[in-house]
């Protein structure tokens, strides 16, 4: 018989179609979610939650966006009247935590946790439950930000919150504390899925897919998840800190009892650095993976693209002193920094180059994923350059807080976040939703996009060369620093427009857009287009078995898979991790409530840490049901249950 | 080797069974000993922040522990210290019985271990105040408590863990995973005692070198 | 070319030059990798390909060629990189070398403005003011910046780059002005509320200019001379000002604001955000919060003939 | 404590401790006759690879730079400069000796009947299970930070710096750790480069904290340090600068082997496939040329290309007719349970062959052909084995893992 990897009744010779129906349907009643709300609730499908967890990104990318379009019209005149500093302070201060928290790390863990499983050729998550738990406790600390801005208690103390400005004696209210602990819901999020993504992508990849063969996505998606593993930690210690500073008397932050404010700035950043590479990095996966299928050539250069992604990672640890310059570091210590920091341009070189010659060597295709690439190589070189100015210490000084930082930054982070990101949503919204999104939208999205993001950043160089510091509610008519504004304005609202036409894209699609097929590119390479879109719940029907870098390329007529695999129960299969050999089977769990339970517990218990400190003992004592229940489980038939003695 | 061979070659060229393969295996086959790795390195590193914010207020004091403060008691520490000295080796025989899957081995030892993290936790309560400091005094308090009490909360985390499991083993019904669970747990333990000994030298014992 | 008020790019003294042709440098280099690096990739993208060709295809002396070039590549950046770190070692160099100070300044900020006290080794002939820094045309001088309440940060961008200033850690910072002229300068770090209204001006006097200026800075108050600043100064001591302010041979004393021994003196009130006129002055007694929202000077409420005499009182303050 | 170092002397203060110099002179005539004896018995560029003893003669001449040229002198009287020494001796010279295999070299300087003694106790009984237990990478990595902060300790550091056997025990246990560090990630943890890049990113981690600490220190920390005017640093700064170097540089250091690694991580799963597709390393080679000189610890892609035509099935069957199970067992060959010399199995991740030779593929054929060439004592006797079916026989053993 032939095993298929797709369940596509379709796809198989006639005779065979009565099995492969069957097999999907004893699939799809042991892997699916249940029905209804009830099933919505419980569901631990990494599709599932990695759509909820991609879309939830959005909404808030969204929000941010609001809030910086409302910035950009106080900017637009000096001295204009819109709003206050009040508002002003809470608007940037909410923009940079949604944008850093809420939007980039979550949506680029959540495009890889919805993604690496198919890609690696495994039918879920090593820890599905777990990963419920991580989306419900980043969604609540999303919610809780937003409820208390509305509220009229939203941080006003910036992305960054310097202490002493953040610290009791002079951020009133709870402001800040709102701040601190939105930041530990969503580090916890963070934490989690970095260890769900390399347990996942060291255990569960597809037989024959060595370190070696791994799509550079899934290598990206594995550095990321080691940034996040040991950079999180720093901000959420940081931010656990300042709240005790706030809440129970602690000193840390406070000069005069010999604690000490650069202390904070310290740990900020030993995490604020890497955090730019944590979006940047699987940026650079989508791209590697979106050249390889419009130019129909491997990537050049494999080996030295995956050392660059390990070399990037090492090095974003080193480089957090350039956040401070301007504090009075050691005069000695200028030059090393400086140098180490100039030093991360060249694995970011590495890759370009082995791009460029890519493209050289392939047929490019100009498909809206493909323009958004050549918008990314654009805008992130501008960025990448502005970078290697400000790693001086004397230009540095000159441009830092100042809106030429604001202008490199953006150019880094959408140049090389926003725009491969868009890139990703063309290129993978047919396997989302197996609709293909409009090329004519899309050209048009892609176009305004880049023209609106030229506009309102670019003159931002110029305004932070002519003194314009960041930061500042409003500006003297004399400054001279008017037009310019009105500039980025202009561009803003050219961005503002270039969203609303990707979302009427998304909407017409999802409502009548063509039907995409399993694989709609026609030259994809990695294993997600090898099942149907949008993929069944239990992603193949049979594993697949791996024989080359671009699995799909060197696929014969009928592709070796893994067979042997239960049907019965929701089993996972476990390799090794250097050579993937098939290892062991792994009943991984059902569906559940608790993991939804257990966050909210740990949400009451964040929220009343703003109040008291005793809600660690009453948030624990409330999470053990949760817990217990989670962990407990009872067998199901089939299951193997050990009575006295050995098995 | 065994369970390897059993990958048999089915029909089409290049195809695997692995209908041979086990289910339960130990250690760092498994996923869920990678997934213990993971939040031992996550909570590794707050420990290790904890340590480097105390090791970085020194620079604002001139004498560590500053004026009027004297230095932490020795005896609950070192009380400490010993007490996880013993436990290791019992939570070494416990990974082994959950690997010989001796249903009766490992629930003396885990009971055992519950017995040991509640003690753990009762004697971190006599190191806080051996400590001499409150958090709120200066930031020396402040820091020596973080470090404490943060490792405190891995005690007490195993302590949970522990008893649940134990519960888990009395009451059943005790699937051929949960050995795999013990033995994990024992893997925390080590790190967990380890990373002790690391901060008892720090807190305790480097004022006074 | 606009007019600025303040640029990084209209170096006024050696500091700010040696940083912009630091600039000048690396705007050029760039300008010509991202040239490079954008027309590789748009030959790369529209060049006309052999029909036919097997883009799956591998090896071949193409791909030794491409390995070629991407090596060729790194290699100058990496070149480009070294001879970037050579250019910025030098200008840091230039810019931390130990000079003799002909004037030091000490700098505090506050939420939000900027006290500014003139060393002197004779305490007496020390001089306090506000916002306001005079320095003698081309002499090196060394601001000395601390801080009272947040971190702040100080930026004359024509002059020199920014430092912070943190508060328990003391800086320094150097500046010179080669022509004489008024260069205006900010707070550059988020310090709350009114970060945006927190401005500063150096003022390069010649010598001869600076020299008066400090003498007249470094005498007590006029007496009043007339009786309508003589019940000027009566209602600024018998308001809540004196709680806040300090005029130099009167009772006033605190220091919780800005010195006003020679306020009129200054070309700017409200930390650089008003020009020092009489219209602004009364507003901005009466009702500082709708100028300057969130500072900590409080409404007053005088009665009108009040007023007009503390105006009057004020400007004589010289 | 001696009197400072005036920069007018440097020039002049080259050192020729014969407490130092003999041990270094020894350990390069013991390296240097080690090659020659095995180089004439097993062909140039056998067992040891000229880019290991270009490895060493590299190593070698750092440690000695570090230990006898005016930088030894400087050291006592700028903080900067010891920091400097002990870089070289831990994150350059270390790990560079330590691609040299010295042990190797070392062991063919003996004589051979020592040869076979040392290798008899290293390889068997408790000494054996000893070190095993010990030569971990996790060991290994805990003693290296251990040294690292415990000199560190402002008291340590200044009993160091005012008394010469203490200073001798400083760079001991530095070296020493060093030396083991680097072994178990280069040596000690075959297969297991995943968690030695782990391990090298957490000591660039911890390394830079300490790095850190020195460098922002608000004041002094070790008193020894105070008359470093001569040289235009006040104390602060000399420390500054010095903390600096532990952050910086030496962290490059830690960055490059873990590349160096990863590398050969990713090829290793590559060979150990079945059907293994060739990887276009080129550019990748190009690049890390200079990193790559002596970390290629296995010749991976030398042996396999040498044993693809090594017909490891045909390699099975053809030993009985040779007799090797008359005296080994061999997993695979049928009614193998003699005992007369070593059990064959896992042969192909053992480091040795017949306790003496690198555990190489042409090492293997060679002694599979002509043991007496290799080892002129031992027992095996020389069958006569054609070229081919020594390979074929090789292509097998190294199935044995």
């Amino acid at each position: 018989m032939t095993a298929p990897i797709t369940a596509d009744p379709e796809a198989v010779p006639p005779e065979a179609r009565p099995a492969v129906r069957e097999l999907h349907d004893q699939l799809e009643r042991v892997w699916s979610d249940g029905p209804g709300l009830r099933g919505w609730l419980m569901s631990t499908d990494h599709k599932s939650l990695g759509k909820r967890y991609v879309i939830t990104a959005f909404v808030f990318f969204l929000l941010g966006g609001l809030e910086a379009a409302v910035i950009r019209a106080q900017l637009a005149r000096p001295e204009n009247g819109l709003i206050g500093p009040d508002l002003y302070n809470q608007l940037f201060t909410m923009h940079g935590t949604t944008m850093m928290f809420l939007f980039a790390v979550p949506v680029m863990t959540a495009m890889s946790l919805y993604l690496v499983p198919l890609m690696i050729g495994s039918r879920d998550l090593a820890f599905p439950r777990l990963n419920a738990y991580g989306y419900y406790v980043y969604l609540l600390g999303g919610l809780f930000l937003y409820t208390s801005f509305f509220l009229n208690v939203g941080p006003d103390a910036g992305w960054f919150a310097y202490t002493p400005l953040s610290g009791p004696a002079y951020g009133v209210g709870k402001r800040v504390d709102v701040w601190a602990q939105t930041i530990t819901f969503t580090e916890i999020a963070g934490i989690i899925a970095a260890i769900e993504l390399i347990v996942t992508i060291f255990k569960q990849r597809a037989p024959g897919m060595s370190l070696n063969r791994m799509p550079l996505f899934v290598w990206s998606a594995l550095v990321m998840a080691f940034m996040i593993l040991f950079a999180m930690p720093w901000v959420a210690v940081d931010s656990q800190f300042l709240a005790m500073d706030r809440l129970i008397g602690t000193h840390f932050f406070n000069q005069a009892e010999g604690g000490d404010a650069l202390l904070w700035q310290h740990l900020f950043w030993f995490f604020g650095h890497p955090e730019v590479y944590i979006i940047f990095i699987p940026a650079l996966g989508f791209v590697s993976t979106i050249i390889a299928t419009f130019t129909r050539r491997e990537i050049f250069g494999y080996p030295a693209m995956v050392l660059s992604l390990v070399a990037t990672g090492f090095l974003g640890f080193g480089l957090w002193v350039h956040h401070m310059f301007a504090t009075n570091i050691p005069q000695m210590g200028e030059s090393f920094f400086t140098a180490a920091s100039a030093m991360i341009a060249i694995p970011t070189g590495v890759q370009f180059f082995c791009w460029i010659a890519t493209i050289w060597g392939g047929r490019p295709r100009f498909a809206t994923p493909f323009l958004f690439i050549l918008g990314f190589f654009a805008v992130f070189i501008i960025g990448g350059l502005s970078g290697v100015m400000i790693a001086s210490v004397p230009f540095d000084l000159q441009v830092h807080d100042t809106f030429f930082i604001v202008a490199h930054l953006h150019y880094v982070l959408l140049g090389g976040g926003v725009f491969p990101l868009f890139a990703a949503f063309y290129y993978w919204f047919p396997k989302f939703t197996g609709r293909r999104l409009s090329e004519r939208l899309g050209r048009w999205n892609f176009t305004l996009f880049f023209i609106g993001v030229n506009l309102t950043f670019f003159p931002m160089h110029l305004l932070g060369l002519h003194g314009m510091p960041r930061r500042v509610y409003t500006y003297l008519a004399g400054t001279g620093w008017g037009s310019l504004n009105l500039l980025a304005t202009i561009g803003a609202v050219t961005i503002f427009v270039s969203v609303v036409i990707f979302l009427v894209n998304v909407a017409r699609t999802l409502a009548n857009g063509e039907l995409a097929g399993d694989d709609p590119w026609g030259s994809s390479s990695t294993l997600e287009w090898a099942t149907s879109s949008p993929p069944p719940s239990y992603n193949f029907a049979h594993l697949p078995v791996v024989e080359g870098r671009y699995p799909l390329w060197s696929r014969p007529q009928e592709p070796p898979v893994v067979t042997g695999l239960r049907t019965d129960q929701r089993e996972l299969l476990i390799t090794t991790v250097l050579d993937a050999r098939p290892d062991h089977r792994h009943r991984t769990p059902d569906p559940t409530i608790w993991p939804l339970l257990a966050a909210l517990t740990t949400g009451i218990t964040f929220v009343a840490l703003v109040f008291t400190p005793w809600a660690i003992v009453i948030g624990g004592a409330l999470a053990i049901g949760p817990l217990v229940a989670w962990g407990w489980g009872k067998p199901q038939p089939g299951d193997p249950v050990v009575t006295e003695g050995v098995e | 080797m065994s369970e390897r061979e059993s990958v048999r070659v089915a029909g089409e060229p290049g195809s695997i069974d692995v209908s041979g393969l086990p289910s339960t295996t130990f250690g760092h086959r498994t996923i869920t000993w990678w997934g213990t790795i993971g939040f031992m390195a996550a909570e590794g590193m707050t420990l290790i922040i904890c340590a480097v914010a105390y090791l970085y207020v020194q620079r604002n004091f001139q004498v560590w522990p500053p004026r009027e403060t004297p230095l932490p008691s020795l005896t609950a520490a070192t009380i400490q210290v010993l007490l996880m000295a013993v436990s290791v080796p019992v939570m070494m025989w416990t990974s082994r019985a959950a690997r010989r899957f001796d249903l009766g081995g490992v629930r003396v030892g885990m009971l055992t271990s519950t017995g040991f993290a509640l003690a753990f936790c009762v004697v971190r309560w006599f190191e806080l105040h051996a400590l001499h400091t409150r958090w709120d005094s200066n930031a020396y308090g402040s820091t020596a408590w973080a470090v404490v009490f943060a490792h405190a909360t891995l005690l007490i985390a195993q302590f949970f863990e522990s008893a649940a499991l134990s519960a888990l083993l009395l009451v059943g019904p005790v699937e051929p995973k949960h050995f795999s669970d013990v033995d994990d747990s024992c893997l925390y333990w080590y790190f967990m005692t380890g990373a002790w000994l690391v901060l008892y030298l720090l807190v305790f014992i480097s004022p006074r070198v | 070319m606009r007019d600025w008020l303040q640029s990084a790019l209209r170096p006024a003294g050696p500091e700010a030059a040696s940083v912009h042709a630091l600039w000048e440098f690396m705007l050029w280099t760039s300008v010509v990798v991202f040239v490079l690096v954008l027309g590789a990739l748009a030959w790369g993208t529209l060049r006309r390909r052999p029909a036919g060709a097997d883009p799956l295809a591998e090896g071949g002396p193409g791909e030794r060629r491409m390995t070629g070039a991407v090596s060729t590549a790194v290699g100058a950046t990496v070149v480009v990189l070294f001879v970037f770190l050579v250019f910025d070692f030098s200008t840091g160099r230039a810019l931390t070398a130990r000079r003799e100070a002909a004037v030091r300044i000490e700098v505090t900020g506050h939420q939000w403005w900027w006290e500014v006290t003139y060393y002197d080794s004779i305490p007496n002939r020390r001089v306090t003011t506000a916002n306001e820094i005079h320095i003698p045309v081309g002499r090196p001088v060394l601001i000395r910046l601390n801080s009272q309440d947040v971190i702040h940060s100080f930026w004359a961008p024509d002059l020199n780059g920014k430092r912070d200033l943190i508060p328990g850690k003391e800086s320094s910072l150097w500046i010179q002005a080669d022509s004489p002229g008024v260069y205006h300068g900010q707070c550059a770090e988020f310090c709350g509320y009114q970060h945006a209204k927190m401005a500063f001006l150096v003022v390069a006097d010649r010598p001869a200019d600076f020299a008066r200026w400090y003498a007249s800075q470094a005498d007590t108050a006029r007496t009043p001379t007339d009786s309508l600043t003589a019940r000027g100064q009566e209602v600024f001591l018998s308001s809540p000002c004196v709680m806040c302010h300090a005029i130099q041979g009167t009772p006033a004393g605190a220091t919780m604001g800005p010195d006003l021994t020679h306020l009129a003196s200054r070309r700017y009130i409200a930390a650089g955000s008003l020009p020092n006129t009489r219209g602004n002055l009364a507003g901005w007694i009466l009702d500082a919060q709708g100028i300057k929202p969130g500072a900590h000077m409080p409404p007053n409420s005088l009665t009108p003939a009040d007023l007009q005499a503390l105006l009057a009182y004020l400007g004589t303050l010289k | 404590m001696s009197e400072a170092l005036l920069p007018g002397q440097l020039a002049r203060a080259w050192s020729a401790d014969p407490a130092i110099a003999g041990p270094l002179a020894l350990a390069a005539a013991l390296y240097a006759r080690g090659t020659v004896v095995l180089w004439a018995r097993a062909g140039t560029a056998h067992g040891l690879r000229r880019r290991d003893v270009l490895a060493f003669a590299a190593g070698w001449t750092v440690l000695a730079l570090a230990l006898l040229s005016p930088l030894h002198e400087l050291s006592e009287t700028l903080f900067s400069a010891h920091m400097v020494q002990h870089e070289l001796l831990m994150a350059v010279a270390a790990p560079l000796i330590v691609l040299g295999r010295p042990l190797v070299a070392f062991l063919w300087s003996m004589p051979a009947s020592w040869r076979r003694r040392a290798a008899r106790a290293a390889g068997s009984g408790r000494p054996a299970a000893a070190w095993r237990a010990l030569a971990r990478p996790s060991v290994a990595w805990l003693a290296y930070a251990l040294a690292t902060w415990g000199w560190h300790a402002p008291r340590l550091y200044d009993a160091a710096l005012a008394s010469a056997p203490i200073h001798a025990l400083q760079h001991a246990t530095f070296l020493a750790t060093a030396l083991f560090f680097w072994w178990a990630l280069l040596h000690g943890a075959r297969h297991r480069y995943g968690a030695a890049v782990l391990y090298l990113f957490a000591t660039a981690v911890h390394t830079t904290a300490l790095g850190a600490i020195l460098a922002l220190s608000a004041r002094p920390l070790y008193p020894a340090y105070a008359s470093t005017a001569a040289w235009g640093l006040s104390p602060l700064e000399d420390q500054q600068l010095a903390g600096l170097i532990m952050w910086v540089p030496a962290c490059l250091a830690y960055l490059v082997a873990a590349l160096a690694l990863m590398l050969a991580w990713m090829r290793e799963g590559d060979r150990r496939l079945p059907r293994a597709v060739a990887a276009p390393a080129s550019l990748a080679a190009l690049l890390l040329v200079v990193l790559l000189a002596g970390c290629d610890r296995e010749p991976a892609e030398r042996s396999r290309r040498e044993l693809v035509d090594g017909n490891a099935e045909r390699g099975r069957e053809i030993m009985p007719a040779y007799g090797c199970n008359a005296c080994h067992s061999i997993p695979g060959v049928r009614g193998t349970d003699a005992r007369v010399g070593p059990p064959l199995a896992g042969i192909g991740s053992r480091s040795f062959i017949a306790g003496v030779l690198p555990n190489q593929p042409d090492n293997m054929i060679r002694w599979i052909r002509d043991p007496q060439a290799v080892d002129s004592l031992t027992a095996r006797p020389n069958l006569g084995v054609s070229a081919r079916d020594a390979r074929d026989i090789a292509g097998y053993l190294y199935t044995l893992r």
